[in-house]
């Protein structure tokens, strides 16, 4: 089903959304000392809204599994431990706008959250939330989205996918939630046929992207699987300083922590917070040994990840091509380069 | 070099010979003396003694002045002048009330009390060097002119160059207020030889040179007889009173202690003077009652 | 740079060095490169995009790069600094470092930052840069260029800062922390913070909440800035890695204005001043003591 | 909630032999002082860490005290002139932070001023009633559940 | 978990009148890991102790929280008690709900409150206690004296005569000081010499002193029970072994010119002499600076000159080639002996704090002396064989005159202090004066005279009442040479006149100041001193013979101006504190130190810099081959105070202070929100 929506229209729709009282999530410019970016924020009218622009900063991920979540109160006493809630339920929200990239990466780590457990705080948020996406019409040097099976007018994940047109937008409905809520809002689309004079930037982007990166998964996953104690490790590793930046920048990353945090003697929250296997806390054993001992195995660890264990187990490979790491890194570690290298050794290997 | 330069009144009566000789070193030392423009009374003898005030108010606007003249360091050759100035300067430092009054009365609000005050005695001897120097040329120059060198001299400080020590030896302490040395160094630098004597630092009773002339008398024989008694040719000063007191009343002292001194009274600027070849007409020394010419023409 | 690439080739192939920290062109901007074979030495760069503090990479946390051997580092007159205050503080010594120094002229904000410098794209420390030329250094490459343009943004924002009333002050960083998601990379680029076990991951007592909430999150960078007092070689590393584009490089800069002002210290690059933290006089300021 | 009728909580850091000791001799001269203050005794305030005051206000403190030795009566001769360089970071720093330092009052208390002590105490309790509960501070972990994407209205 | 055991303490009324103690027993009770919480009237009492052994037996308690006065009254107390039932007496700590809580307030409900609180505090830090066991240093039993002068000779005899053995260092060629130099001495006028040389002799041959003259300290390193002392023995040039002091050398030496320092230049002496005829020990020194044969050396002289003392030896001792020798000496305690010298009056000042007289003439007058010359001119074996005859010209002085305070009490010279001893001796010289010179008249100047001690007031008046000495207060502005007598200019405050007398003689008591280079060695020894040099004491009133530094002691006159008796007191003292630390083999010391965690320590040394007591050494980790992995703090448990300014100063907190851990810490500023009245609502509940 394809309506389209003029400009107009889609600023009415999303204040009437607002409205309604639903969160609604969409790329909007922040001035921060460090400049202007784009980001995916919570935004209280339509005008905020950014739609296009550099890449969005960040990912949808703080929204569906955020940076730290309180799972529950506890309180003990002489009587024993006893627990409450800590955060209420999440509210329904909808993303409008959001980067292929990032809706992509939702139903790759559904595949996680919801495999020898079915994981409440991720599909509470993700059940509540509707997913309007918009084919990308931008892509920088960092972007391969189309080298992991993705791509800037992919609609994987998306409920209702939008693509730019002369004075406003195709919608295309993809899912039932994405039927539902094109025909709750129904006033503002009007029915049109299929792509008809989509925005030529999608393809050009497309292409573009194609040029940054060209690799075999197949053979890089088979060669990472012989090649574990291969010596290109030794060289990945150096310029990395060992943060967290890529990992909490990466759509797909979804590794957490749990702490219980003290707010006294008696009584303190259990949380849920992001955490990172680039850091040397993440494995190090009580004992002080840790099995990964430096930055190279960390780095190794990232990629195996995501490039040959995970999908060993779900199929896909736990990374959508957005970029962010690149971007991000500090040290100008870059990923596109590691999947180069891996892309020849895995020929000549063959 | 640049130097401010205060006269104060005796310098422009009883002690001319002490500006004249300055006026004549100053400029063979390299040294140009920037005269404080519109200077006042120091208040010396009279005024600290009626009223504080006043006699801070006088000081003060001669240093005031200096300020705005951009004169950092002003040169107080009398001895009398430099102590009243030192004293008030020291004075206003240390009592902030006394400090604010004072910028009230000379309408000045600007002023800072910033600007440091020296006698003849410490200019020179920072200069030694320089005067042992020029000395050592001309006397290589000319054995023509009178030479000073060998010529056994008294310093004479009195009783106000080093003192009071937290007066005279504030901010920095120039010389030892009890047992100085400065005029030595300069006596040396010139080629003469100081004596080791004991009235250095006694008064010479110039203060009572109108109202009690028996005691000037007295006071003032000890000192020329002391200085005759270490085997001194010359009496060294740095004070136009003590000038008066010790080269005028000389004659007039001998004759109540009933004999002769014939010791003449060098302003220290006269000895530097000659020492670096100026003329005896020059320095004016053709104007002290003690002939000079007689120990000039003995020292070898 | 001709001479950089020959010096590097020469230590290495002389053995005087195991590998040669500097920077290349890599495939967004300039980034550190790990050189260790005399033929590589071609790879080595210096310009005005060379922003990067490359002092963090001797530090001991960092195993796989002292396992390549005694290395050489190529430094502007700012990363000495933070050279001599890992010597300073043991954890180098200096004969255990060759000193690359390079006349500088100035980086620009971003390593990706191309052009000349302007007072948009330099980097926030250069403008008023007084040690332009590392004197520590072994080798004293280039001439010295002309000094770099000056940024204002810094400078601005902490008027702006510091005239806000306390309260909204306090809002101000609220915000600013709220955004911080912990990934920890100002500290993992801070060439100061080389402790093996950063307070913030010692959990028995956990002092520094790791949770990523404003809470925990001025706790982490108000200590961060507390101990680098007197310690912080100002190269804003930390605000360059700091993904959530915080201001982290204004409460060093604050902290060290203090350490100026209190105990008149800068930090400079002679391993042999010792820092004021940890030493005393008995007439330092008090006048907040009752 | 209004300052009125609140009473604050207040932490004390301080030395054992110079301000413990002057509070026992405020005790023992059964100096009358205000309840808020609850002492937390160290050796000396060279063993007193900046982040003590700053867990003390995550825990609810609305005000700390920090007191020592005199300059120069250090019982360990010199942990005090440490001490007051750290002070000296913290107060300048953490009002850049937004922290109001009239929250925390630091003092050289010795062994004998046990009335000088009651003061600070007293003063310190009034100045921070006046300042109300520090719930900003409490209230920074209210949020963070999206790390802040927000761009409000 | 834990099982606390709380006890409220009631005091009788002192604290129950205030504070609700069932309250705060049944409030803590709730605290989860509190297996027993009950109040009583007194717990320091024999049944309130019993009260507390017997929960602990009982209940099986891991800890016990006293609520009661303040930990510096009872914790030396209730920790007995704990120990006395079998539990580590560190389990045990105080809550101070009396001092710092009842007596402080009146509102019974605010006070319960806050001392549930203040007990919850303890009750969370005893949770986190450690046992502690005291630390046990081994002790060298041997002590090291600094100084061979009266003080460090009493202090070596005290202890030698407890039984252990003395280390004796002294830098002047015989033991003995300046009391050897006395004539006679106040108030008894007694013969200086023959008090003191017994007491040099038994020196000697103690079997448990080890002698050291013409020796001085070269290093010192180590900490209290465990120094390490180099000793520089300075070359006499002879060999002390062959030599047996009968003086041949001397007789033969053909230098006669040297000042005499013993005599303070007022006599002269050979290039090779003993100090004075009872020397201790009577061997010689050569004196390089003026022997022949040496200066020949120096000079480069084709063959040797002189040598006329090795010819008059007849045991071959002369050794001009014997070199300084370096020893090692291991002791357990120290002993700072090395005593005063006088300020020098003249302008050229060893200490730049200090400016000299000029207006004394002191140098320039031969007549002008200072009061130790006198001493020597006093002295029946001085240059004068006790005669006081003038310098100058070998007369008798019939007019002598005394100055005192020269220095001393006058800021403007730069020292403030009053010498102490100068009023006496001055009264003991115009006394000495008086029975040797009979016609002769003294006077003195002076600003006060304080005769404070035993039979001194006595004394100094004698001086006046029978020995007819002039007295007169006020200063001396200066003195003159007048051909044969000096002039002295005075001003006499109580006539309001100034004096001007003929004097013959001059004698200047000058200012005691400590011995030049003490500062060097106080380095050496990390001990601090004021800005005379005078070595601090650790408590001016209750530990005068102790310094900072644990081991380390004072006596004499280089902590402060002191005379005779109060020297000989002080070392006695001192000698006394070093039997008491040496009465064990080891020392027990408080287990409250810090302690480093090697794993964590990357060796930055913040903790070593702001160590009051450099009790923070490096220590070099190796693994198994001894390859060094890295270099990490360690603290000295011999020397470490128990501050925790180390641990502060730790940015990876990788060092703790037992006792004060940050757990501990870090449990009661935790328990600061609780109330024990329901859960509170702080802190960040969503």
């Amino acid at each position: 089903m394809t309506f389209s929506i003029s400009d107009s229209g889609l600023n009415a729709l999303v204040d009437e959304v607002i409205a309604s009282g639903t969160t609604v999530i969409a790329p909007a410019v922040i001035k921060l000392s460090a400049g202007e970016r784009r980001e995916y924020q919570k935004i209280g009218s339509a005008e905020k809204m950014a739609l296009t622009g550099a890449i969005v900063s960040n990912s949808l991920k703080p929204f569906i599994m955020p940076p730290s979540v309180p799972l529950f109160r506890y309180t003990r006493a002489k009587a024993g431990v006893s627990l409450e809630p800590a955060a209420g339920k999440a509210q329904a929200a909808v993303v409008i706008g959001a980067q292929a990239c990032d809706i992509a990466a939702l139903e790759i780590v559904d595949r996680v959250m919801d495999w020898d457990y079915h994981d409440e705080v991720w599909f509470e948020r993700r059940k509540a939330t509707t997913v309007i996406s918009l084919a990308c019409t931008q892509a920088d040097a960092s972007c391969f989205c189309t080298a992991v099976g993705s791509g800037p007018d992919h609609p994987r994940g998306s409920d209702v996918q939008f693509l730019r047109k002369k004075g406003g937008y195709l919608a295309r409905a993809l899912t039932e939630t994405g039927k539902a809520f094109c025909a709750k809002y129904g006033s503002h689309f009007e029915k049109v046929g299929d792509d008809a004079d989509r925005d030529p930037l999608i393809k050009e982007t497309r292409e573009k992207v194609e040029t940054n990166l060209k690799i075999d998964l197949g053979a890089i996953r088979s060669f990472l699987t012989r090649n574990f104690d291969h010596e290109l490790w030794n060289d990945f590793g150096l310029r990395c300083h060992g943060c967290g930046a890529c990992a909490f920048a990466c759509p797909t990353c979804h590794c957490f922590d749990i702490v219980d945090e003290p707010e006294g003697i008696t009584h303190g929250v259990r949380r849920r917070n992001w955490d990172t296997c680039q850091t040397a806390k993440f494995t190090v054993h009580a004992s002080g040994h840790n099995p990964r001992k430096d930055q190279n195995s960390r780095i190794r660890q990232r990629v195996m990840h995501k490039f040959q264990i995970y999908p060993e187990r779900f199929g896909d490979v736990l990374c959508t091509g957005c970029g962010r790491c690149v971007r991000v890194c500090a040290g100008g570690m870059n990923l596109l380069e590691i999947l180069k290298v891996l892309g020849k050794s895995a020929e000549a290997k063959s | 070099m640049k130097i401010g330069y205060y006269p104060g009144c005796s310098l422009s009566s009883t002690g001319r010979e002490y500006n004249e000789s300055l006026q004549v070193i100053a400029p063979l030392l390299g040294v140009t003396l920037q005269e404080i423009e519109d200077w006042n009374c120091c208040g010396a003898s009279s005024a600290h003694a009626t009223n504080r005030q006043l006699s801070l108010a006088l000081a003060a606007r001669n240093l005031a002045l200096a300020e705005t003249q951009a004169i950092p360091e002003v040169l107080a050759p009398c001895a009398a002048c430099y102590n009243r100035l030192a004293s008030a300067r020291h004075a206003l430092a240390k009592d902030t009330r006394a400090f604010e009054k004072t910028r009230e009365v000379l309408e000045r609000p600007e002023f800072s009390n910033s600007v440091r005050v020296k006698t003849s005695v410490e200019w020179l001897r920072d200069l030694a060097p320089v005067i042992q120097k020029k000395a050592e040329e001309t006397a290589s120059r000319s054995a023509t002119s009178p030479s000073v060198k060998g010529l056994k001299v008294a310093c004479y400080y009195g009783c106000l160059l080093v003192r009071p020590p937290e007066v005279t030896q504030w901010p920095t302490q120039w010389d030892d207020p009890e047992d100085p040395s400065s005029m030595e160094t300069v006596v040396r630098a010139t080629g003469a030889e100081p004596v080791r004597w004991n009235r250095r630092l006694d008064c010479c009773g110039a203060g009572f040179s109108l109202s009690r002339l028996d005691s000037v008398a007295r006071l003032g024989r000890e000192i020329l007889q002391e200085a005759k008694k270490a085997g001194a040719q010359a009496l060294v000063v740095a004070c136009p009173l003590c000038h008066v007191n010790l080269d005028f009343r000389q004659q007039a002292i001998a004759r109540k202690a009933g004999g002769e001194f014939d010791l003449p009274v060098f302003y220290i600027t006269e000895l530097v003077g000659l020492a670096l070849g100026a003329s005896q007409a020059q320095l004016g020394l053709n104007r002290h009652y003690v002939r000079t010419d007689s120990v000039l023409e003995r020292s070898p | 740079m001709r001479e950089l690439k020959d010096l590097a080739r020469r230590l290495l192939e002389e053995g005087a060095v195991k590998v040669v920290i500097g920077y290349e062109e890599g495939p967004v901007g300039v980034r550190p490169v790990f050189v260790t074979r005399p033929a590589d030495a071609e790879k080595l760069v210096f310009n005005s995009k060379c922003v990067q503090n490359l002092a963090a990479y001797l530090s001991r946390r960092r195993g796989h790069i002292a396992r390549l051997g005694k290395p050489a580092i190529v430094v502007k007159g700012c990363d000495a600094r933070a050279v001599a205050g890992l010597i300073r503080e043991s954890q180098l010594k200096r004969e255990d470092v060759v000193m690359i120094g390079i006349r500088c002229g100035g980086v620009s904000l971003q390593p990706s930052e191309e052009g000349p410098l302007t007072p948009a794209t330099v980097a926030d420390r250069c403008g008023g840069c007084e040690s332009r030329e590392p004197k520590l250094a072994d080798h004293l490459l280039g001439a010295l260029p002309p000094a770099p343009p000056k940024a204002t943004r810094m400078s601005e924002l902490m008027a702006q800062i510091e005239k806000m009333p306390v309260a909204e002050r306090f809002r101000f960083w609220a915000e600013q922390f709220e955004r911080c998601v912990r990934c920890n990379a100002c500290r993992e680029v801070c060439p100061m913070c080389f402790c093996e076990r950063c307070i913030q991951d010692k959990s028995q007592p956990q002092w520094i909440e790791t949770s990523p909430h404003a809470r925990g999150n001025l706790s982490w960078h108000f200590t961060h800035a507390m101990h680098l007092a007197g310690r912080c070689s100002s190269c804003d590393e930390c605000q360059r890695a700091c993904p959530a584009g915080l201001p982290l490089g204004l409460l060093n800069r604050k902290m060290a204005e203090i350490v100026r002002n209190r105990f008149e210290y800068q930090v400079s690059d002679d391993p042999t001043v010792p820092s004021p933290i940890g030493a005393f006089k008995q007439q330092d300021p008090q006048e907040f003591i009752k | 909630m209004t300052s009125t009728g609140f009473e604050p909580k207040i932490a004390a850091f301080v030395c054992n032999w110079c301000t413990y000791t002057g509070a026992d001799l405020a005790g023992t001269s059964r100096i009358q002082m205000a309840t808020n203050v609850r002492i937390i005794r160290l050796p000396c305030t060279g063993r007193i860490d900046p982040l003590f005051i700053i867990k003390a206000f995550e825990r609810g403190a609305d005000g700390v005290i920090v007191s020592g030795c005199h300059p120069a009566d250090c019982h360990y001769t010199a942990g005090n002139y440490h001490a007051r360089r750290r002070f000296t970071l913290f107060n300048d720093f953490i009002e850049f932070l937004g922290i109001d330092s009239r929250r925390i009052t630091f003092s050289w208390v010795s062994a004998s001023e046990g009335q000088k002590w009651a003061d600070i105490v007293n003063d310190t309790t009034a100045r921070v009633r006046e300042l109300g509960p520090f719930s900003g501070y409490r209230d920074l972990v209210r949020s963070g559940l999206t790390g802040g994407q927000d761009a409000g209205t | 978990m834990s099982r606390i055991g709380v006890f409220v303490c009631h005091c009788g009324e002192n604290i129950a009148r205030t504070v609700d103690c069932a309250a705060v027993a049944k409030r803590l009770a709730e605290l989860p890991g509190v297996a027993h919480s009950v109040d009583y009237k007194y717990m320091c009492s024999d049944p309130g102790q019993a009260l507390i052994k017997q929960a602990i037996a009982e209940k099986g308690l891991t800890g016990v929280v006293v609520a009661a006065c303040s930990p510096h009254m009872h914790e030396k107390t209730f920790r007995r008690a704990v120990s006395g039932a079998g539990m580590n007496p560190h389990f045990c700590e105080m809550a101070n709900i009396r001092e710092h809580c009842s007596w402080i307030h009146e509102d019974r409900v605010k006070a319960t409150d806050k001392a549930t609180q203040l007990a919850s505090f303890i009750v969370e830090k005893v949770k986190r206690n450690r046992p502690l066991q005291p630390i046990h240093i081994p002790i060298e039993r041997r002590a090291l004296v600094i100084g061979g002068g009266i003080a460090g000779i009493q202090a070596s005899l005290d202890i030698a005569d407890g039984n252990r053995e003395v280390v004796l260092v002294e830098k002047e060629p015989s033991i003995g000081g300046h009391m050897s130099q006395l004539s006679e001495t106040f108030p008894t006028l007694d013969c200086s010499q023959c008090i003191l040389t017994p007491r040099m002799v038994e020196t000697y041959q103690h079997e448990r002193i080890r002698l050291h003259t013409y020796s001085e300290v070269e290093s010192v390193e180590g900490y209290i029970g465990n120094f390490t002392v180099r000793i520089r023995k300075k070359s006499r040039s002879i060999d002390e072994e062959k030599c047996n002091g009968c003086g041949a050398c001397i007789q033969a030496c053909p230098n006669r010119k040297s000042p005499n320092e013993f005599d303070t230049g007022l006599g002269k002496r050979t290039s090779v002499y003993v100090p004075f005829p009872q020397a201790v020990p009577n061997i010689p020194v050569i004196d390089r600076a003026s022997c022949l044969f040496f200066r020949g050396r120096a000079k480069g002289a084709k063959k040797d000159v002189c040598k006329k003392c090795e010819a008059a030896c007849g045991k071959g001792a002369i050794a001009f080639d014997r070199e300084d020798r370096i020893i090692e000496e291991k002791v357990g305690a120290i002993i700072i002996a090395t005593g005063y010298q006088l300020y020098s009056i003249g302008k050229e000042q060893a200490n730049p704090a200090f400016k000299g007289y000029g207006e004394y003439g002191y140098g320039t007058i031969p007549d002008v002396i200072d009061g130790l010359q006198f001493e020597r001119l006093a002295s029946a074996s001085g240059p004068t064989a006790g005669k006081i005859l003038r310098p100058s010209d070998g007369k008798e002085p019939k007019r002598i005159v005394f100055l005192q305070c020269i220095g001393s009490r006058d800021p403007a010279k730069g020292i403030q202090f009053c010498s102490k001893i100068c009023c006496m001796y001055v009264a003991k010289h115009t006394m000495l004066y008086k029975h040797k010179v009979h016609g002769g008249q003294a006077t003195v100047f002076f600003m006060d005279v304080r005769a404070a001690g035993k039979g001194y007031d006595e004394f100094s008046r004698r001086a006046i009442e029978e020995d007819g000495a002039r007295y007169i207060r006020g200063r001396v502005s200066k003195l003159e040479r007048d051909g044969e007598v000096i002039k002295v200019y005075g001003y006499d405050t109580l006539n309001g006149a100034p004096v001007v007398m003929d004097a013959d003689m001059v004698v200047l008591a000058t200012a005691m100041v400590p011995q030049t280079g003490i500062s060097t060695l106080a380095q050496k020894l990390s001990v601090s001193y004021d800005r005379y040099g005078f070595i601090n004491e650790a408590h001016p009133k209750l530990r005068p013979v102790e310094t900072n530094t644990a081991g380390i002691f004072v006596a004499g006159a280089c902590q402060a101006p002191r005379d005779i008796p109060d020297s000989v007191s002080m070392a006695s003292a001192a000698a006394a504190k070093v039997l008491g630390l040496f009465s064990n083999e080891k020392l027990e010391r408080e287990p409250s130190v810090a302690v480093v965690n090697r794993e964590l320590c990357t060796g930055c040394f913040h903790c070593q810099r702001v160590c009051p007591y450099g009790a923070i050494d490096r220590f070099e980790v190796k693994d198994r081959k001894g390859a060094l992995l890295k270099t990490v703090a360690e603290v000295n448990k011999g020397i470490c105070q128990g501050c925790g300014t180390c641990q502060a100063a730790c940015p990876s907190k990788s060092v703790e202070l037992e006792g004060f851990t940050d757990e501990q810490v870090f449990a009661e500023i935790n328990a600061l929100e609780w109330t024990g009245q329901g859960v509170s609502d702080e802190g960040g509940r969503r």
